[in-house]
């Protein structure tokens, strides 16, 4: 009767996709928002499409920051307030896998439609095929950073108010390396330049996520518990 | 025991007061000499003329910027994994002061630029990741801030500070990497080299100035928040009395 | 098997209590008195290891709460004010993954079983968050029937939001635990009638 | 001892100041956020002066919008979660005037500081003094408008888990009108074109906020609370 | 005074009362009594005007609720389940302003009292996060000191959480109020010691 760790990430991945699933506006807003945070641009910024080739790059990466930031409040908060998060601490297995499970099922969630959505953005603001092909390899290796160091941030501001905005304060800083890589890579190949080291480089900075944010959320956690 | 005895607030609070004034004093000291050396003994420049003299200011605040950051992060960091929360104090005090050098670094590097770069703001690497380190210490302060329970403030935001050592290297190494993005040269590297012995005793002098500042202040501002934490302690109560 | 040593809890500036110690042994309850604010919660938040003490220590069958680690969490069962339900999910599937999420896997057919036991079959397919305060509060100590193999219990107010019905259903259940060797630490402020002893701890 | 309605009116204010004092990190990071949005984009987009000096307007009311929309979280949301709401809409008073009393407050905490800021920021990208008059002007003109169109959105999404997403999804669309009028005028003035009309659209839209969304908010809290 | 005519409530497809009638004149306390989801926290919303009842008409001094809207709402008082508290503003703040919300100006110094008198005097000044469960409640339920004048008092489980002395503190006000000659409509699971008698309403 007793589970083992992987039937515990198991049920906590379904959980999780579950509530995704009953609370569908979630997601799609997520969705939404980046897309319309990316069509704001050339509203703003005036439709030569010159200028806004070249700005794609960085509009597309910044709003899929944001996008991923603003969804860094469904992480824990909800399950803090009803006490699941307690119960979460409480389980009998390492709570650093437990959030990296949660983290991942975010991901999912949040993450991965923006990667999918992304080339057609690319191509609103006339983004040739092999820039459009670069801007999604970014994002697929870059999201997941933003997720796992988007997570220490929620666990940070758990039960302090204004939560929302001070996430973003703590975490933005820390998303920067990503964007520049990832902006980086893009803006490279259209300058005709090498894109292997700007991936390798997101490569390394998810490795390193990937290795510590778990143990610095995981005690972030267990400190806004006590 | 030895070393722990003078972890406790309580031992740590005198120490501190009699430090305080060496310090300064070093401080006052270095900074005149320094100024001096910098001002009247380091020959003009002859591509900048007077202008490069704020580097006599504008590094000593850069590197100490990045150098307090290290410290602040490791008492932190002490502080969350011992319990120990004189530490945590400690890293509270160093704050306000790394934040301080980094504003003074961003300001003088902008006053630099106007004359050097012809504005006083571009997007180059080291400007740029000199800036998260401003957010960095400001997201550290207002999370600390935020929280209103002393215990989990301190180790909420030594969490984040741990994690936020990560953008030290970054900013170092930050030149190599946007040149490899973007053309944008940076000035800092380039004119390193080319930099009179005067100017850099004048700088090295102006570094351990802002040293010894950035110790004594930290110290008074330790005190303080000794003297608000410990507040229904015995012996503080004692020390308001006389 | 449980053991409190001289535990201290300061909130603030403020000393809840201090070098508190007790004992629990099988197949007792012990019922935490105290009145508002008097630091019950925070006293059953430390011995589910989810606040530290001030001072003092925590002994489960002698070895230290801060050793065992995982060890003890598979031992008990805690309940606090939150009632750790999902507005989205239905009772049944709030029970499940909670259950899941601390280590036991459960068939859905057994959770609706259980959930019809406790009066709240009809209700067992809608969404939490439609439920009515008593109707979250049953739903959230319905896992309890599937904890019997955890020998503790810490459960904060369980009673608070239960009619009468549910009162005494709980009380029961609590009853069948001690039997089996079980333990209990709760607090109530509500006169319920309890078909068992309780050790009493007052604090102040 | 019974209290008239500017008497209620100015103990609301009075109230969420104090907490924006008590959670000054709250208002400084709204902020900060804003700064660290409008500091972004240089990274992903290049440094390129000329080019910055261009998406300058677009970047900071992109900005702007994005900022004030996140503070948003906190205008209604934890006033509903702790039962307040329920409280302000039994006070015998009417609701559209308490409602538009909190958004006041809002602004004053949230959209005034952007305003205040925003000319350092024109700096970094290079904007000329008439220009960063102007840029302000649009602000100070605008950012009202945001926080009252807001109000609706997020009196809508009450009570919806991930409320701040969807809450983005229904206000971006309508902050529309005031992006392309803000941003077009400092553009204007760029182009060396005159600003007047721009700015008196942006008056008659804030006008018409001010006319129409406090019934709005007012019902959409109501329609929460049953 | 207050009026209740073949009320109707529905939730979902569930019909939790239907044709609902009943009177309350003045001094009197109703009980609203039933089972976990029979319907209690919903009706006592409709009485307050939260809610639209799916059938039937309240009347207040014989006018329809919904004509007389502001004029009613300055008549009665209405604590539910939630606390209706800031977590960051001190017990004194919480009450102040919340009285001034509904629409009754009062000095500090009379919150600071009125707070004391409940027992609350040494964490008035906390913020109300760091309150325990039955601290925040009381604070919430304070607020009843300074709304005597209003005659109409509608409280969801109020004795939820409290401990014994608040309790009977709680009875006490009722009680005084009913003197008063006003109206009091509750609803609590606790077998509470009330020092009058109350009209009961029966839910199922
Ligand atoms: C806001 C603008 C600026 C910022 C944020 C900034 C930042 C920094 C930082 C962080 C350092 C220390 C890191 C290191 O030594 O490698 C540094 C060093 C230096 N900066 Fe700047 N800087 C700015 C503008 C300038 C300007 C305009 C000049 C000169 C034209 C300049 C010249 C230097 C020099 C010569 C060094 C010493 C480099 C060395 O010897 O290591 N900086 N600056
Ligand atoms: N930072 C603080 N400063 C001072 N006192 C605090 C602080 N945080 C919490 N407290 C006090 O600690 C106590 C918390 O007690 P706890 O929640 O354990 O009470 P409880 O016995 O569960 O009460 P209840 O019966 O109401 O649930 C409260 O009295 C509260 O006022
Ligand atoms: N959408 C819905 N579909 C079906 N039933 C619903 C729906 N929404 C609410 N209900 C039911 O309506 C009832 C709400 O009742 P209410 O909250 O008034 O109960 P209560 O008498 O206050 O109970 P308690 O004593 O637990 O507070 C619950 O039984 C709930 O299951
Ligand atoms: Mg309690
Ligand atoms: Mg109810």
């Amino acid at each position: 009767m007793n589970a083992g760790l992987a039937q515990v990430c198991g049920a906590l991945i379904a959980r999780d996709a579950l509530i995704a699933l009953r609370r569908r506006a979630d997601v799609l807003t997520t969705f939404f928002f980046f897309v319309i945070v990316v069509s704001l641009f050339p509203l703003g910024v005036g439709p030569e499409p010159e200028r806004l080739r070249e700005i794609a790059p960085g509009v597309v990466w910044v709003a899929a920051l944001l996008a991923s930031m603003l969804a860094l409040g469904r992480l824990f908060a909800a399950d803090f307030a009803d006490g699941t998060l307690e119960q979460m601490a409480l389980a009998p297995q390492p709570l650093s896998v437990l959030v990296l499970t949660k983290v991942a099922a975010h991901w999912l969630t949040t993450g991965l439609p923006l990667v999918v959505i992304s080339p057609v953005l690319g191509l609103q603001f006339g983004l040739a095929g092999d820039a459009l092909l670069v801007l999604v390899w970014s994002l697929l290796i870059g999201t997941p950073v933003l997720s796992l160091i988007g997570s220490v941030g929620a666990a940070l501001t758990l039960g302090v108010r204004g939560g929302g905005a001070l996430t973003a304060l703590l975490v933005l800083p820390l998303y920067i390396p990503g964007l520049i890589f990832g902006a980086g890579a893009v803006g490279a190949v259209q300058a005709g330049l090498g894109v292997a080291g700007h991936l390798s480089m997101l490569g390394a900075i998810l490795l390193l996520a990937l290795a510590t944010t778990p143990w610095a959320t995981a005690a972030a956690v267990r400190i806004a518990l006590e | 025991m030895s070393i722990w005895k003078y972890s406790s607030p309580q031992v740590f609070y005198p120490i501190a007061g009699s430090m305080v004034p060496w310090f300064a004093g070093a401080a006052a000291m270095l900074t005149v000499l320094g100024l001096y050396v910098g001002f009247f003994v380091a020959p003009t420049d002859f591509q900048q003329g007077e202008a490069y003299r704020i580097i006599f200011i504008h590094v000593p605040a850069a590197w100490m910027s990045m150098f307090i950051y290290l410290v602040m992060a490791f008492w932190a960091g002490v502080g969350l994994a011992f319990n120990t929360r004189l530490s945590s104090m400690m890293a509270h005090a160093l704050a306000p002061t790394g934040a301080l050098m980094t504003f003074i670094a961003l300001w003088t590097g902008a006053l630099w630029g106007r004359p050097t770069w012809g504005t006083y703001w571009v997007w180059d690497a080291r400007l740029t990741s000199e800036l998260i380190l401003l957010f960095l210490y400001i997201g550290y302060m207002s999370l600390a801030a935020a929280i209103d329970d002393p215990r989990r403030a301190d180790k909420a935001s030594a969490v984040l500070a741990l994690v936020g050592v990560v953008n030290i290297p970054i900013i170092y190494f930050s030149v190599q990497w946007w040149n490899t993005l973007h053309q944008g040269a940076s000035v800092s590297l380039t004119r390193a080299p080319s930099m009179a012995t005067t100017m850099l005793t004048g700088m090295l002098i102006m570094v351990f100035a802002f040293w010894m500042y950035s110790i004594a202040v930290s110290l008074v501002r330790l005190r303080h928040i000794i003297l608000e934490r410990e507040r229904n302690a015995a012996w503080v109560t004692e020390i308001r009395a006389g | 098997m449980l053991e409190a040593i001289a535990l201290c809890c300061t909130r603030g500036e403020r000393s809840l209590f201090a070098d508190l110690s007790f004992g629990l042994p099988q197949g007792i309850a012990l019922r935490v008195r105290g009145e508002n604010g008097s630091g019950k919660t925070s006293l059953l938040r430390i011995l589910a290891g989810l606040a530290p003490a001030a001072g003092g220590e925590v002994r489960w069958k002698g070895a230290l709460l801060c050793d065992l680690g995982e060890d003890y969490l598979s031992q008990i069962v805690f309940i606090g004010h939150a009632n750790a339900l999902k507005d989205d999910l239905s009772a049944v599937e709030n029970l499940r993954y909670g259950l899941a999420l601390s280590g036991i896997a459960v068939a859905e057919a057994a959770c609706r079983a259980a959930l019809a036991e406790d009066g709240l079959g009809r209700i067992a397919d809608l969404p939490v968050q439609w439920l009515s305060q008593g109707q979250k509060r049953r739903t959230a100590l319905t896992r309890l029937a599937f904890c019997r193999s955890r020998p503790l219990w810490i459960l904060d107010e369980p009673f608070s939001a239960l009619d009468g019905s549910a009162v005494s259903r709980l009380a029961e259940r609590l009853q069948r635990h001690l039997g089996d060797g079980g333990m209990v630490v709760f607090t109530t402020h509500q006169e319920v009638p309890l078909g068992f002893v309780t050790q009493g701890l007052e604090l102040q």
